[in-house]
């Protein structure tokens, strides 16, 4: 009788031990953490099963064929990911993640992989149509806690004394949704998932206006790349068919994202920025396997040729 | 004055007609009877576990009788739509283990009823109530918690609370059963105090020696009804009923000599 | 909410339960952390040299009087900055389970000291170490009287599982977060799924501990409930 | 202002300002659900001591299922909920409303605990000296029961404290959301964490030494709240 207490403890003890240890079986390719914010369509989505895709993860997949390592795809909240991937918790940060001066000094970038501007999302009832109408008076503008869409409220709008309030959230779509729910007048968020946002609420809400921030998204690793992973991402999506040139604009030098017609680079642009969530997600299921299992850049290829053709672009 | 003088007794106060009880399949009480006249000193004796403490619950309908009637005066307490509360403020009650307010001063125990049940302006209530403790001896402990005072104080504190109602009747539930043998005395000097002035009062105890002088008339129970009952002389001296002697017998041996 | 709704929260239970899976996972490591670590603060507390004994009481009141979400984010961000290297889950059993020793030490101390002091006489009266009297004689009373108070800290910890949200472990709330991403107004039933999951595993849980507690019981020992957190 | 260094950790003043006014949302938030909580919590004691049928039932299903649900889903519901059924409340109005709501199912069970705590014969005494049950409850019992009850009540104003953190997740800028806010510029999250961890522990110890002022100044000789357990 008196063990019996003991051996209670024995087993939690056990217990604790294999709930630690649980999850640290190890691959013969190296294997290396991409940690992403989900969702946030249609960069990062999941499908009803729980299975994570959207056009950052589905060239994570690609890049890592093409660059011979294995990823694992973790999901956390946005403003967590940096200190992650400084840590070395994370390999890899990809999640729609803009390039900024106060970024690069806690992680390197790769080179840029999408060129974005920040939406001005309002409900249609609001009946605003320029963006006087929604920068004053007091209305509550909603952005996701740590973007650049929240920075640029912060400082063109907040600090310069236009009458207006941020409020942050922890996810963009729970920004849209309470804008929807009419706790906010506007979201500031990137063009593309706003537009997303429009397809998911397409009565409901509208872009106003287009904030030409000419962000670059680029996929972020610890400083120094302790990994070597830059160099590898870098010639895999150019590999895919996206090429930068450098302009020289009025402004200065500028970079050009190109991207070769009926690359795979091209078709996943298509499918995933061409159509709504529920398309790209059929779209997904239907031709998944091609890129879960792919070798070789012809697999990838031909998954992306797929996703094109599923969602009819 | 004692035991005896029965020119004293007025109008009937109390009286008691068929009660009954009963707790799931236990009769605790299988049809008591019985008057209390003005002035009068009634105890109630008998083995425990016999209803002594239910039958005066149920005067005040603290506890609810089953069957039969109570009248106090010519309110009848158990008819239809009489104001319990006030029949309540009019019937003393002290409790076998006091039931002072915990969280009241000596005096605010005694001022409380007053104040929220009588509505007396606080000047007047706390003059009754001082009164009313200096009646029972313990003025200088006005300001004192419960816990601060010993048994006996705290039972006299609680006489003082049913007195400053100035009820009708007080009805007393073994008022020193759950006190040191040394407490009892001052307790029950106040009682015969109390019974001498003429305050009408039912008392249920084992004190066999205050039965003896303070009451008028002595009431034995038994198994849930009145066995006998009689002034304190002709009950102790010559009971009538085999059981009531074997009750003196036995409780003579525990408690010593009856008055 | 609609028919199709249901179906879709009733198509989508399954995956809200193997997310729960995790929040259960994340139960067992900080319950049990905080056990492993909550039993020898307390021990320290009341036997302790007095450093020792002002270190273990300042263990307990830091992870009691810091809120779960901001031991959270130290234990997931902190360590980052020193370069060490932790996984969101492994910062949520850090986190909650020391702040749940802090917790447990109280429940553990509360039940060691109302072991009364003759039981300690006793022992060493037969010769055993102080160490011996606590191992075989105090601890084993100890124990089965903090049972009542550990299963509150239990259904306390159970729920704050769902804290680790915060820090991106992907537990059940993320996974709500898959639904309403998708279907907006299906929140409230999505909420109340996850409300009805964790119903089930508080008072089921209670019920086992409460099974457990009746099975080590023994005669003429009971505890006076010691509050605790929930 | 300059930043400071102490072992390699950086902080800024600049922070405190902001950090500031969160705080005050802080406290704001945690007094404002205490007291809902206190006028729940009980009503709801009384209703399950005292109450019988549907009161009874209704009280406890209540109780029941906010100590039995994570304090963090029912925000949510609150806030991500309750508008699929039209209701559509205020960011500090949801997080005062679910702390509330919640720490009341709480409370209900230290009230009711210290109600059922007070003996018997106090109602007896009470009803004898011809009070009504209303005000037996009212001036007998509610000032032991709430004299009782101080300590857990101590307890939960605290926790309370520390719960209200989570009210950030739904864009209240209190103490965590200005921190979270900082910490996302700034990158400095073990830092602002330790500052905020500190300053929350700074609040935990005057309040509980308040409580434990007010606990002595409320003593009534006897009435038992030496307490069992320290907190």
């Amino acid at each position: 009788m008196q063990c019996r207490i003991w051996r209670l403890t024995a087993i939690v003890v056990l217990g604790m031990v294999l709930t630690l240890s649980a999850g640290s079986l190890q691959a013969q390719q190296p294997t290396y953490k991409v940690c992403s914010d989900i969702p946030w369509a249609p960069f990062e989505m999941v499908t009803e099963g729980g299975e994570f895709f959207g056009f950052d993860m589905d060239v994570m997949r690609a890049l890592a064929v093409l660059g011979g390592y294995q990823i694992e795809i973790q999901n956390m909240a946005f403003d967590s990911i940096i200190p992650a991937v400084q840590a070395g918790t994370c390999d890899i940060g990809a999640s729609g993640f803009t390039i900024t001066a106060e970024r690069e000094q806690a992680v390197d970038f790769s080179n840029p992989y999408w060129l974005s501007n920040q939406a001005v999302l309002i409900r249609q009832d609001s009946g605003w149509t320029s963006l006087d109408q929604v920068f004053c008076c007091g209305n509550r503008i909603g952005a996701q806690r740590g973007t650049t869409g929240a920075a640029w409220v912060e400082e063109n709008l907040v600090n310069q004394g236009v009458d207006v309030e941020l409020v942050l959230y922890e996810t963009y779509p729970l920004a849209v949704l309470d804008l929807v729910n009419k706790r906010i007048d506007a979201v500031v968020q990137d063009e593309p998932a706003s537009q997303q946002s429009i397809r998911a609420y397409p009565d409901v809400l509208t872009i106003v206006g287009i904030i030409e921030t000419n962000e670059y998204f680029g996929f972020n690793v610890a400083e120094g790349d302790p990994n070597g992973l830059l160099p590898v991402m870098n010639r895999g999506m150019t590999q895919l068919g996206l090429q930068l040139d450098l302009l020289l604009t009025e402004a200065g030098w500028k970079v050009a994202l190109q991207i070769t017609p009926g690359s795979p680079w091209d078709n996943l642009v298509k499918a995933y920025f061409g159509a709504d969530a529920e398309t790209v997600t059929a779209a997904w299921l239907a031709c998944k396997d091609g890129i879960l299992n792919a070798q070789s850049y012809d697999d990838i290829a031909a998954f992306a040729q797929c996703m094109a053709d599923e969602t009819g672009q | 004055m004692g035991n005896g003088y029965t020119s004293r007794k007025g109008e009937v106060v109390l009286r008691v007609e068929d009660l009954h009880k009963r707790y799931g399949r236990e009769e605790v009480l299988k049809g008591v009877s019985f008057e209390v006249r003005r002035g009068e000193t009634k105890v109630i004796i008998g083995p425990s576990g016999t209803g002594k403490s239910t039958l005066l619950r149920c005067i005040t309908r603290l506890t609810e009788p089953d069957r039969g009637r109570i009248w106090l005066g010519d309110i009848e307490v158990t008819g239809r739509g009489v104001d319990l509360n006030r029949v309540r403020a009019s019937i003393g009650f002290v409790f076998q283990d006091f039931n002072l307010f915990t969280h009241l001063t000596a005096l605010d125990n005694v001022r409380i009823g007053l104040l929220k049940v009588k509505k007396l302006p606080k000047e007047k209530a706390t003059e009754i109530a001082l009164k009313q403790l200096e009646h029972v001896g313990l003025a200088h402990k006005a300001d004192a918690y419960p816990a601060e005072l010993s048994g006996g104080q705290q039972q006299r504190v609680a006489i003082a609370r049913a007195l400053a109602m100035e009820p009708k009747l007080i009805l007393f539930d073994e008022p020193t059963s759950a006190l040191d043998p040394e407490l009892i005395g001052e307790v029950l000097d106040v009682m015969v105090a109390l019974a001498k002035e003429g305050m009408t009062m039912v008392v249920v105890s084992h004190e066999m020696g205050f039965a003896g002088t303070v009451a008028d008339e002595i009431i034995f129970m038994e198994g849930g009804v009145i066995v006998e009952q009689g002034p304190p002389d002709q009950l102790f001296r010559q009971p009538k009923h085999p059981r009531t002697a074997e009750f003196l017998h036995k409780i003579t041996a525990l408690y010593g000599e009856t008055g | 909410m609609d028919l199709e709704g249901l179906l879709i929260i009733g198509r989508n239970l399954p995956l809200f339960l193997r997310a729960t899976l995790l929040n259960l996972g994340l139960l067992a490591g900080l319950i049990s952390l905080g056990f492993l670590v909550g039993i020898p603060i307390a021990l320290l507390q009341v036997y302790g040299v007095r450093p020792l004994r002002v270190l273990a009481s300042a263990w307990e009141g830091f992870f009691r009087g810091v809120p779960a979400l901001v031991l959270l984010f130290l234990f997931f961000f902190g360590p980052a900055q020193f370069g060490v290297q932790l996984s969101a889950f492994t910062a949520a059993v850090l986190a909650l389970g020391f702040r749940s020793s802090g917790y447990q030490s109280q429940i553990f101390r509360g039940a060691i000291q109302s072991i009364p002091r003759g039981q300690m006489l006793a022992a060493r009266s037969i010769g055993m170490s102080r160490l011996q009297a606590i191992r075989w004689v105090i601890l084993p009373q100890a124990l089965r009287l903090a049972i009542p108070a550990w299963s509150n800290e239990f259904s306390s910890v159970i729920k704050d599982t769902t804290l680790a949200y915060a820090i991106g472990v992907n537990e059940v709330l993320r996974h709500v977060r898959y639904i309403t991403d998708r279907y907006y107004e299906l929140a409230m039933p999505a909420y109340l799924t996850v409300a009805l999951i964790f119903l089930v595993l508080t008072y089921g849980g209670n019920w086992l501990l409460g099974r457990l507690e009746r099975r080590l019981a023994l005669p003429g020992f009971q505890m006076r409930g010691v509050e605790t957190a929930h | 202002m300059d930043k400071i260094e102490i072992g390699g950790l950086v902080f800024d003043p600049a922070w405190l300002p902001k950090l500031g006014e969160g705080l005050v949302v802080t406290l704001e938030i945690t007094g404002l659900c205490i007291a809902i909580g206190i006028v729940l919590g009980l009503v709801l004691a009384i209703l399950r001591v005292y109450g019988r049928g549907p009161l009874y039932w209704l009280s406890s299903l209540y109780v029941q299922f906010f100590r039995g649900t994570p304090l963090l889903v029912q925000l949510l519901m609150i806030y991500y909920g309750l508008p699929s059924w039209g209701i559509v409340l205020s960011p500090f109005l949801s997080g005062v409303i679910a702390l509330g709501l919640n720490t009341a199912a709480y409370q209900a069970e230290y009230f009711r605990g210290a109600i059922q705590a007070i003996p018997r014969g106090q109602m007896l005494a009470a009803r004898s000296l011809g009070m009504k049950r209303a005000q037996a409850i009212r001036y007998i019992i509610l000032p032991q029961a709430l004299r009782l009850v101080i300590p857990p009540w101590s307890n939960e104003l605290i926790l309370m404290l520390k719960y209200s953190s989570i009210v950030y997740m739904v864009t209240v800028m209190d103490l965590m959301g200005a921190a979270k806010t900082i910490a996302a510029r700034t990158f400095r999250y073990f830092e602002v964490f330790i500052l905020v961890a500190l300053i929350y522990l700074a609040i935990v110890f005057l309040l509980s030494w308040l409580l434990r002022r007010l606990e002595e100044r409320v003593r009534v000789p006897g009435l038992g709240i030496e307490r069992g357990s320290a907190h």
